[in-house]
């Protein structure tokens, strides 16, 4: 293949970002998985270890404007979108300096700032909340904003799941649904959770626009979601993009991992998407081995620097507790309102 | 009597005080916000041309459009997410849920969602929704369409519960909600939309965490809301007819709940009862029973009382589903009981 | 069109029967609304008028140990799975003889002896319901027996159908799918409730073998159901069939019914299944018209006798307001536990 | 910790009274079950091969195979639903709902169909089913995973609920529930499955309607359920070591609650402390102590008081979950308060 017929011919630096942001999100989930065993980070913890090209290529298409939901799995996500490795990490420390004040954890990731609405634990949850992002920006006029819901193939047997997809389709509201079809919902395979396994199909049943796409491929990735997203921007109504990958650890750090065959992680190993990318862009001269081992610096570098600042950061003192469970609202006027509807002229004596 | 019907007895007479129904009080409430407030909406199972299943939204959708009166398909679990994402997106949405029977669908969405976000978000993101919804039962609507459930919202912090007892709370309860930076749920009582009562044109939004004493009295304490407070006042003319001087104390709020009105009144009746359409056991009138004694021990002159439904699935039979739900009568005679008693 | 070709050309008695099943829940659910008027019916009184060739057409195909679910809107259902007028009047008059004991009303009517399982007014909620006992139908080897599922085409966008779809095919079992498709759900239109509107396209994207049938033509719901139902006996896996139709009356007692266009509903009452299917025996010479007579006579001599014996009913005296919430268990065996973990030794003076 | 090594500490000490794990009983009470009655099987995510997400299903696929150990795809309502239906169809089945967190999802079979199907058919159609899940925080699992929700489903007529404390609880209670005609909802608490105490391998099932005093005392009762059983014995070995004697109560049945034993403890010791994981208004521990209040009002020294979680979503930094949920020292200090008062 000569480099001219390649689709990587243009965009170098595009693609060269690429690679480093799947190396960010490796370098910050393996240090993570480290801190899990030493016990500084707690509760749930699931790695979105090979499955990276996903959240890099399609994070790397956004705008500003766009909004973001994902799942539990979502460390890639947020660090992708903005939230920097130090206010994730001091997150899964429980600091007060974590971007959801160290009350969320791993799960609940959320950072107003760059739009980016969690962090949901709730498989299927943030569907229909998704859905209502759009209607936001389609009733106020936020002409061409998206917003970008990220799934498991688990979530699609739940009931919020087609709700979510009639309500899209319906109401024509700017979402692209990522669905990251891993293949496993915990132990269970999509085979013996869905009666029918063409996902594409089930989009396609609510009258949704709807591909499967080489999840493990982050040119394939990227291309999709650029062309998905142009038609959303323009048209305003929903796609779904089946991305096709793999997670390459367990379900979750309480994961015995006991119901895949060895050999197919190992086959799925064989694409992880960091190593075959990274040897395309060497052969393809875009990169050299050089740059790229200065990427996993840097990555380490940030990683580092974000372990070293959740360390040092402090907890939100415990009188703090009842913070955020509700926001002040504005002082009710205080009213007299109608008379009492009567009072008592006798009075027992 | 169709909905068509409820409505003809709506007119306001013209006098001093206008008078309307909790109905026309609920509607022009939301009219209003509509017409104030552009990111406001509501959206709900035929809320549009339809009207509502009550009627309470009757010619919004003609007035204001299938954008701002917008109608869902039976997808409650999605709709209120929607709403909580609409909410998130910069919108004042209203979401209707037919009645509080059909919530549990929702439920995941209000307590795992609406009511968690600001707190696991560490206080970034607010959800400034107001869910309405219709409870109670007293209409032969047996046992999947006459749930109680405000006992179980109430629960659940991060939400806000408010039961608008008579057509003035409907009328300027909402605007105080849509100005909520947090989920508010508001429950009207389906009995109550055909009742009139005084609605001051021009009060201007009132406080949605307060009681509100609605009669004074001096002998006892009743404790009431929603649909319970008019069957109580009822009791208490009753009773002051038999010589015994109630205080009828409508709660408005159920989250949170105002025990400080209820212990001053309580401070001057020694003796309390709570009325509760929901049923007895863990529900609302446990909390108000346990809480006023907390607070009241040394002064009580008995124990705090309760009457509330029967532990039973509401039946269809009229006499079974009167028998099922606190009446004037057992109020009156649970009354006596307290009084009497030591 | 000449007698040998026609398909009603052999079994006269079938034809007959079911225009005579259609004809007595019209004369009972016509009576129900006068009834309603005069406020001896109380509560939600859904009338099925318009639809009685599906409930008619299926339940016909029936054996004794299948099992039907329906919804809120069943009277006819419960009478031609062979509940009795008596009991179904009583039940709406909310006497102790109806088929709940008066506690359900029209909503919920139920007879285990007819595996009649109600009676559902959670739009969606007995879908799931129909999996298990299909399933249980699977697992306990009653083989060949159905169950059938009749709901509304606005119970499509709820979560719970999609749930149920999906376990249906998932575990393959012997659950029969009847969507009435009467195109509204109270006032929303099937149009504006769902993206996709080809309903048989949603039970295939669970795999689910589905087609569309003239629910107004009792011949053509009669032969639909009969190859559904050997296809469910014989391969053990659930089917869908869309039942086109209509409802003539409003949704409810409640519903002023201002959303259809009048000539809408005019149009489809020249539809009307009883008065053309009616018209076609007569013309095949099947029935005369004095046997026709004889049917409405003979329902509405039925329905009188309904009505006059649910007057006559006593109702269920107060004092059993408690019964039925939960059924005595047998007494559990009184074993006295392990021992307390510790005794205190000191008593505070 | 993997649910593996979770697994590891489970051999049986060969001691005179065997002791096992919360997990190894529940696992043996359902071997049991499956081995003893055909019509019985389990269903829910992930219980098959995978063993159930807190290992308390492993090794019941392996033995009894896909049709009685059933894996269900994610959609809690549907599998609850078909849980009915199966029960209705003559099997009984063990639904596996992961956590009460998500069992939001199924509320409204649990509810409008399971608790009321009943008393809507006149006492035709009971419903044997039985309802597994997980209950509680202490894990770090932060506000989405950590409801303690029982008390909902206490509320709930035609529902009968129990929350088994010990192994021997968890081994002994389940025969009964399934030998219910009517649905039963077994709360596990999650913090508990490791934990390990004599179980008799012979008992037969137990009742699952009464409470059972843990520990005798005379200075106060402390009532408690779950996983607040241990604490509250906990603390009151260190009030004895500062001389106070309490009784501890197990609550063990939730629905229906039997206040004749928290009475007669009450009767003995005029003060009682209810403690409780879910959030305090609206809560189980409101019920027990309204109900108890009007029982024992004029024996009591002192209001019931109450010690329950934080009215926050429970976060997931370790030191703010721990000062949300009821803690030794906290029942320690709540008691001495009590005793102190007056
Ligand atoms: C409603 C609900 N049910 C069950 C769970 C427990 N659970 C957490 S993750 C998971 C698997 C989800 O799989 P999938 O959607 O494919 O996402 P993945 O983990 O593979 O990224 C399950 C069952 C949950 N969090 N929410
Ligand atoms: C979960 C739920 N949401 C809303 C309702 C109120 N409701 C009762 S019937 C109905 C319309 C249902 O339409 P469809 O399923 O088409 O059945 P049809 O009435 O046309 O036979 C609605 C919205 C309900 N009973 N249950
Ligand atoms: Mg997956
Ligand atoms: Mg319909």
């Amino acid at each position: 293949m000569t480099i001219s017929s390649s689709p990587l011919a243009t965009d170098h630096d595009l693609w060269r970002s690429l690679l480093g942001d799947m190396i960010r999100v490796r370098v910050f989930e393996e240090r993570c998985a480290e801190l899990y065993g030493e016990s500084k980070i707690r509760g749930f913890l699931h790695l979105y270890i090979g499955e990276e090209a996903i959240a890099s290529g399609v994070m790397s298409c956004l705008r500003p404007d766009d909004a973001v939901l994902a799942t539990y799995r979502e460390h890639g996500h947020a660090l992708l979108r903005g939230v920097s490795a130090e206010s994730i990490m001091s997150e899964m420390f429980g600091k007060a300096t974590g971007c959801s004040g160290g009350r969320g954890g791993s799960m609940h990731l959320f950072d107003a700032a760059t739009r980016f609405f969690g962090g949901n634990a709730i498989v299927g949850g943030h569907l229909p909340v998704a859905v209502g992002l759009g209607l936001a920006d389609q009733v106020l006029g936020r002409s061409g904003a998206v917003t970008v819901c990220f799934f498991g193939e688990g979530a699609v047997a739940e009931g919020e799941f087609h709700e979510a997809m009639n309500l899209a389709a319906l109401w024509n509201v700017p979402v692209l649904f990522c669905c990251e079809n891993n293949r496993y919902a915990m132990g269970t395979s999509l085979r013996s959770s869905e009666s029918q396994i063409d996902l594409a199909l089930k989009a396609a049943s609510y009258a949704i626009p709807a591909w499967s796409v080489d999840g493990m491929d982050i040119v394939e990735v990227h291309r999709a979601t650029t062309k998905a997203l142009a038609s959303v921007r323009a048209d305003g109504g929903p796609m779904f993009i089946e991305f096709q990958t793999y997670r390459f650890r367990a379900h979750s750090m309480f994961d015995p991992d006991l119901y895949r065959d060895p050999a197919e992680v190992e086959h799925w190993k064989l694409r992880d998407p960091i190593a075959t990318f990274a040897r395309r862009l060497v052969d393809e001269q875009i990169v050299t081995d050089a740059d790229i081992e200065e990427m996993w610096e840097r990555a380490r570098a940030e990683t580092e620097a974000a372990v070293a600042a959740a360390e040092a950061a402090p907890i939100e003192p415990i009188d703090t507790l009842l913070d955020h469970v509700t926001r002040d609202a504005e002082p009710a006027p205080h009213i007299e309102r109608s008379p009492e509807t009567t009072t008592d002229d006798e009075v027992w004596p | 009597m169709s909905s068509l019907d409820a409505d003809t007895d709506e007119r306001i007479d013209a006098e001093v005080v206008p008078s309307m129904t909790y109905r026309e009080a609920m509607r022009e409430a939301l009219r209003d916000a509509l017409a104030t407030d552009d990111r406001v909406f509501i959206m709900g199972e035929d809320v549009a041309d339809y009207g509502g299943t009550y009627a309470v939204t009757k010619g919004l959708y003609e007035e204001f459009g299938r954008d701002r009166v917008r109608n869902t398909p039976l997808s409650e679990s999605g709709f209120v997410g929607a709403g909580i994402g609409a909410a998130l997106g910069g919108l004042r949405p209203i979401v209707e849920i037919m009645t509080v029977n059909f919530s549990l669908l929702a439920l995941d969405q209000v307590v795992n969602t609406a009511a968690t976000l600001l707190h696991m978000s560490g206080g970034q993101l607010n959800v400034p929704l107001v869910i309405r919804t219709t409870t109670g039962a007293g209409r032969q609507l047996a046992a999947q369409h006459s749930h109680s459930l405000e006992g179980w919202f109430a629960h659940v912090p991060g939400l806000k519960v408010v039961a608008p007892a008579t057509p003035e709370d409907a009328r300027w309860m909402l605007p105080t909600a849509l100005a909520d930076p947090n989920p508010v749920i508001i429950f009207e009582h389906a009995t109550l939309y055909n009742e009139s009562g005084p609605v001051d044109p021009v009060l201007g939004p009132v406080d949605i965490d307060r009681a509100a004493v609605r009669r004074h009295g001096s002998d006892l304490t009743i404790v009431a809301s929603a649909g319970m407070v008019s069957k109580a006042l009822a009791a208490a003319d009753l009773l002051s007819a038999a010589g015994m001087s109630a205080e009828v104390i409508d709660l408005r709020s159920l989250r949170p709940l105002d025990f400080d009105t209820m212990a001053a009144s309580l401070a001057r009746t020694s003796r309390a009862l709570v009325v509760d359409e929901g049923w007895r056991t863990g529900g609302l009138s446990a909390e108000i029973s346990a809480g006023l004694t907390e607070r009241c021990f040394w002064s009580l002159d008995a124990p705090i009382a309760r009457l509330a439904s029967a532990e039973v699935p509401i039946p269809y039979a009229k006499h079974l589903e009167t028998a099922a739900i606190p009446q004037i009568e057992d109020i009156v005679a649970a009354a006596h009981d307290l009084v009497g008693d030591r």
